[in-house]
């Protein structure tokens, strides 16, 4: 069944449209000169930035992260480069020699590479890796001049991670 | 006794026959009434080559104001020129005004007519409308 | 000056009068007229009729043509095919055309008092707005009554001819 | 041949320079610059009203020069960019379009406005001619003049509809169509709204409309120069009526929001410009602004006094403030004059941008009106408004004054 819904009845004044006119006008007035007065809203980007308003959860650039004794955590599984959804992650792994301190794993990426103009940002392969070794940090502004520029390697990875001290400590001996 | 040599007939067709306005008075000289004349007439003539030639009804429309104008024209250079007292005579651009009023009458009566046309006939080509032809 | 520009206005209302009925594409046509009524109005401005001119291009430029240009678009006309000539009647147009232009030239160069050159005014501003509303509201104001009365009733037809269907 | 060489060297006549000066003057010293900086403060009024901050990054490009940083001039440099950017792009063609018409329309909406301007008298007359008499500060003193506003602004309806259709585009033809019946209907609305004013000066001339309202008041509050009359108590009541009904209409001729139906972006893309690109939509652009600095000239010059403001001399005048005129040496007499005059023109333009800031201001508070809506207001309530309002500025002036 339809309902039919009964317009307001309107005033007089209200059918002149005028005073409502009249009104707004008053109202953006009021806007305009707060703005005047300097108080607008707007941040002044590349001098103000977001950075430090950041929540804690906030999903930018994912990186490679470093213990707190400096051992990459990565392992190369391979699990973030399979379930990546654009296909960003590229990892080369390595056997890790035995005469190395950290020889105990097996497995070390020779180069890991993430294309940064395929990565949508999703955090899957934050949530996915076993070793809590990718995490999306702040940096939202990843730029450059070529395509080459923005695939970053895997000493980027490092420097935009840099260290993120004890969580997961699986196969260290120092646990 | 040597006779005078005669002078030649001026040659109707040379360029010296042709009326010729000194230099220094063309930044004065006037059109004639019957420069107006002409070339409303001109203007007439169009008008009615549109009508007699086009199939449009829209266009053949556009001819018949063209036509109106030619004689608004003439009116009105008839007007300057039978002076008053030393001024235009106002009855012919009062006329003017009158038609130019009528005109737009018409043309909106008229165009409403072709509009309806159009709704029923699906045309506005003069040779299709030719249901009262026998 | 004043025969130069003439002559300059008057070339421009008769080319681009001519460009009306040569044209193919109604709205060409109906840009030509435009052009057209604007050196009509010229024409008008340099007879010292001021008020008429400036109303010429107000009724007919800004208005009527808008609406001849609005019918044009709403109904699409697209532009006319080029169709086989029927000479007799091109032939017998030409006649007519020709014959009328004959005995118009014949006429005007006829009569002596049309040689006049445009005189002198005695008052060098004419207030032609003044002069005409005068004279239309003295002289002329039965006619412009009915002509009141003819709008009304013009305006009465356009509505009761728009609307989809009679009832 | 010395005759030609003596017509070609010949000074011209001083009417003639005198009106080239004048139409240089306004064309290139106050109509484009005014018309950049309206497109400037389009941005940063509009800004402000939504509680931002607007251009405010390009200035004088010093840095290019070797400084270390640019001067951003509140952003002052975007009226230069904008137009320079609108040129350097690609003027696209697209392939369907009817060409002739396609180039034609940018450039005839952007004349009429400019043609408007002859006729608005844009200061005090404090030259004189060769003649002895005073050389009025318009290009073209017609009596005629408002009628040329009116026909010449009705013919700034051609470039759009003939955009619009040249375009072979659906929406910029919706646009066209919409703009045409709109102009149709406000033109009737906004020319009976004016002829109380003619009813009260008595003639068409703007120079002299000015005349009256400096001796009169101005036409907007007949009562300004508190002189008491009954009749001017009662035009005081209804000229107001008159002059909303002649902005509203203006706002309609303009295409300004909220009659911005030919342009309605969320309905019509971009209305009758969207195949338009690079200088073709910048004159668009432009001749918007151009038609709103023309319509402000008018409506400033009808209802607020033109270049005149209580309390300002014109350019007859022969002293200047703190008593200067007594310090000036014989050959400077002039300087009085010329100075107030400078004033006057002033005067004109500050009220002429006061306008156009009402327009920016209104179109970033007032929605868009529906289709319907517009028409009934034009033909239903306009229309009808402003007829009964000439007869009663009719019968206040036979039975009051």
């Amino acid at each position: 069944m339809a309902i039919v819904v009964q317009r307001p009845k309107l005033s007089l004044a209200e059918k002149l449209y005028l005073p409502a006119v009249l009104g707004g006008l008053f109202l953006t007035f009021k806007h305009f000169l707060r703005s005047l007065g300097g108080k607008s809203v707007t941040m002044q980007y590349p001098e103000q930035r977001w950075d430090d308003k950041l929540p804690p959860w906030y999903r930018g650039a994912p990186t490679l992260v470093k213990d707190e004794w400096g051992r990459e955590r990565c392992v190369s599984c391979q699990l973030c480069e399979f379930i990546c959804p654009p296909r960003a992650i590229t990892i080369t792994p390595e056997e890790i020699p035995t005469n190395d301190p950290w020889a105990k794993v097996e497995k070390r990426p020779k180069e890991f590479e993430i294309d940064m103009i395929r990565c949508i940002y999703c955090g899957l392969c934050e949530e996915v890796c076993p070793e809590q070794a990718i995490y999306l940090r702040k940096d939202y502004a990843i730029t450059g001049y070529s395509r080459a520029e923005m695939k970053h390697n895997k000493e980027k990875l490092y420097e935009l991670g840099g260290v993120m001290p004890g969580v997961v400590n699986k196969w260290n001996e120092n646990k | 006794m040597t006779e005078p040599t005669p002078v030649p007939a001026a040659d109707p067709y040379s360029l010296e026959a042709l009326p010729q306005i000194p230099f220094d008075q063309i930044l004065s000289a006037q059109p004639t009434l019957a420069q107006f004349l002409l070339v409303s007439g001109l203007l007439f003539a169009i008008g009615l080559a549109g009508v007699l030639l086009r199939r449009n009804i829209i266009v053949i429309f556009m001819c018949l104001e063209l036509m109106l104008s030619a004689a608004n024209l003439s009116l009105v250079a008839f007007s300057r020129f039978g002076l008053v007292n030393g001024m235009p005579n106002m009855n012919g651009q009062v006329l003017v005004f009158f038609i130019i009023t009528v005109a737009a009458a018409e043309v909106a009566v008229g165009l409403a007519i072709i509009v309806a046309l159009y709704r029923s006939r699906q045309t506005t080509h003069v040779e299709d409308l030719n249901l009262l032809k026998f | 000056m004043s025969l130069a520009l003439f002559w300059a206005f008057a070339a421009l209302m008769l080319i681009f009068g001519i460009g009306v009925v040569l044209l193919r594409n109604p709205v060409s046509s109906a840009m030509c007229l435009v052009v057209s009524f604007v050196g009509l109005a010229s024409l008008f401005f340099l007879l010292d009729a001021f008020f008429i001119g400036i109303i010429q291009i107000l009724v007919y430029a800004g208005a009527v043509m808008v609406l001849f240009l609005f019918i044009i678009m709403l109904l699409d006309l697209k532009a006319e095919r080029a169709r086989k000539l029927n000479l007799p009647a091109l032939g017998g147009g030409i006649l007519v055309l020709a014959g009328f232009i004959a005995i118009l030239v014949r006429v005007i160069c006829s009569e002596p008092k049309f040689a006049a050159v445009k005189p002198a005014l005695a008052q060098s501003t004419t207030n032609d707005v003044q002069a005409v509303g005068v004279t239309l509201f003295t002289q002329f104001n039965l006619p412009f009554q009915i002509i009141g009365v003819l709008l009304l009733v013009a305006t009465i037809g356009v509505v009761v001819l728009s609307k989809r269907e009679l009832k | 041949m010395d005759q030609v060489i003596a017509f070609l060297f010949e000074p011209l006549p001083f009417l003639i320079w005198t009106s080239l000066l004048k139409t240089f003057f306004v064309l290139f010293g106050a109509i484009l610059p005014l018309v950049s900086l309206a497109v400037f403060a389009e941005r940063k009024v509009s800004a402000f009203i939504q509680d931002r901050i607007g251009p405010n990054r390009v200035g004088a490009p010093i840095s290019l020069i070797g400084f270390k940083k640019d001067i951003s001039l509140w952003g002052l440099g975007q009226m230069v960019a904008d137009p320079i950017k609108l040129l350097l792009k690609e003027n696209f063609i697209p392939n369907s379009v009817n060409k002739f018409y396609y180039y034609i329309a940018p450039k005839l909406t952007m004349i009429p406005p400019l043609l408007v301007l002859a006729v608005i008298p844009f200061g005090s007359s404090f030259l004189t001619g060769p003649d002895g008499k005073p050389v009025p500060m318009v290009v073209a003193n017609v009596d005629i003049g408002v009628l040329w506003v009116f026909a010449i602004s009705s013919l700034g309806v051609y470039g759009i509809v003939l955009a619009g259709w040249a375009s072979n585009s659906k929406y910029p033809f919706l646009g066209g169509i919409r703009s045409s019946s709109q102009m149709i209907s406000y033109e009737l609305a906004l020319g009976l709204s004016v002829v109380p004013v003619f009813l009260i000066c008595g003639t068409l001339n703007l120079t002299q409309i000015v005349d009256w309202q400096i001796q009169n008041g101005w036409l907007i509050a007949p009562w300004l120069n508190l002189e008491f009359a009954w009749w001017k108590v009662a035009l005081g009541v209804l000229l107001p009526i008159s002059f909303i009904i002649f902005l509203v209409s203006m706002f309609a001729e303009t295409n300004r929001t909220p009659f911005d139906l030919p342009e309605a972006e969320q309905e019509l893309v971009g209305g009758y410009h969207t195949e338009y690109s690079s200088m073709g939509f910048a004159l668009f652009f432009l001749g918007e602004y151009a038609a709103m600095i023309a319509g402000s000239g008018v409506i400033v010059t009808l209802f607020f006094g033109g270049w005149s403001f209580p309390g300002i001399p014109d350019g007859t005048a022969t002293w200047l403030p703190f008593g200067l005129e007594q310090s000036l040496p014989a050959t400077l007499v002039w300087l009085p004059g010329a100075f107030w005059g400078f004033v006057n023109i002033n005067v004109f333009f500050a009220k002429v941008s006061a306008f156009i800031f009402f327009f920016i201001w209104v179109r970033w508070t007032v929605p868009r009106f529906r289709y319907d809506q517009l028409m009934k207001l034009g033909w239903i309530y306009f229309f009808e408004i402003a007829l009964v309002n000439i007869f009663l500025v009719a019968a206040v002036l036979v039975y009051l004054k």
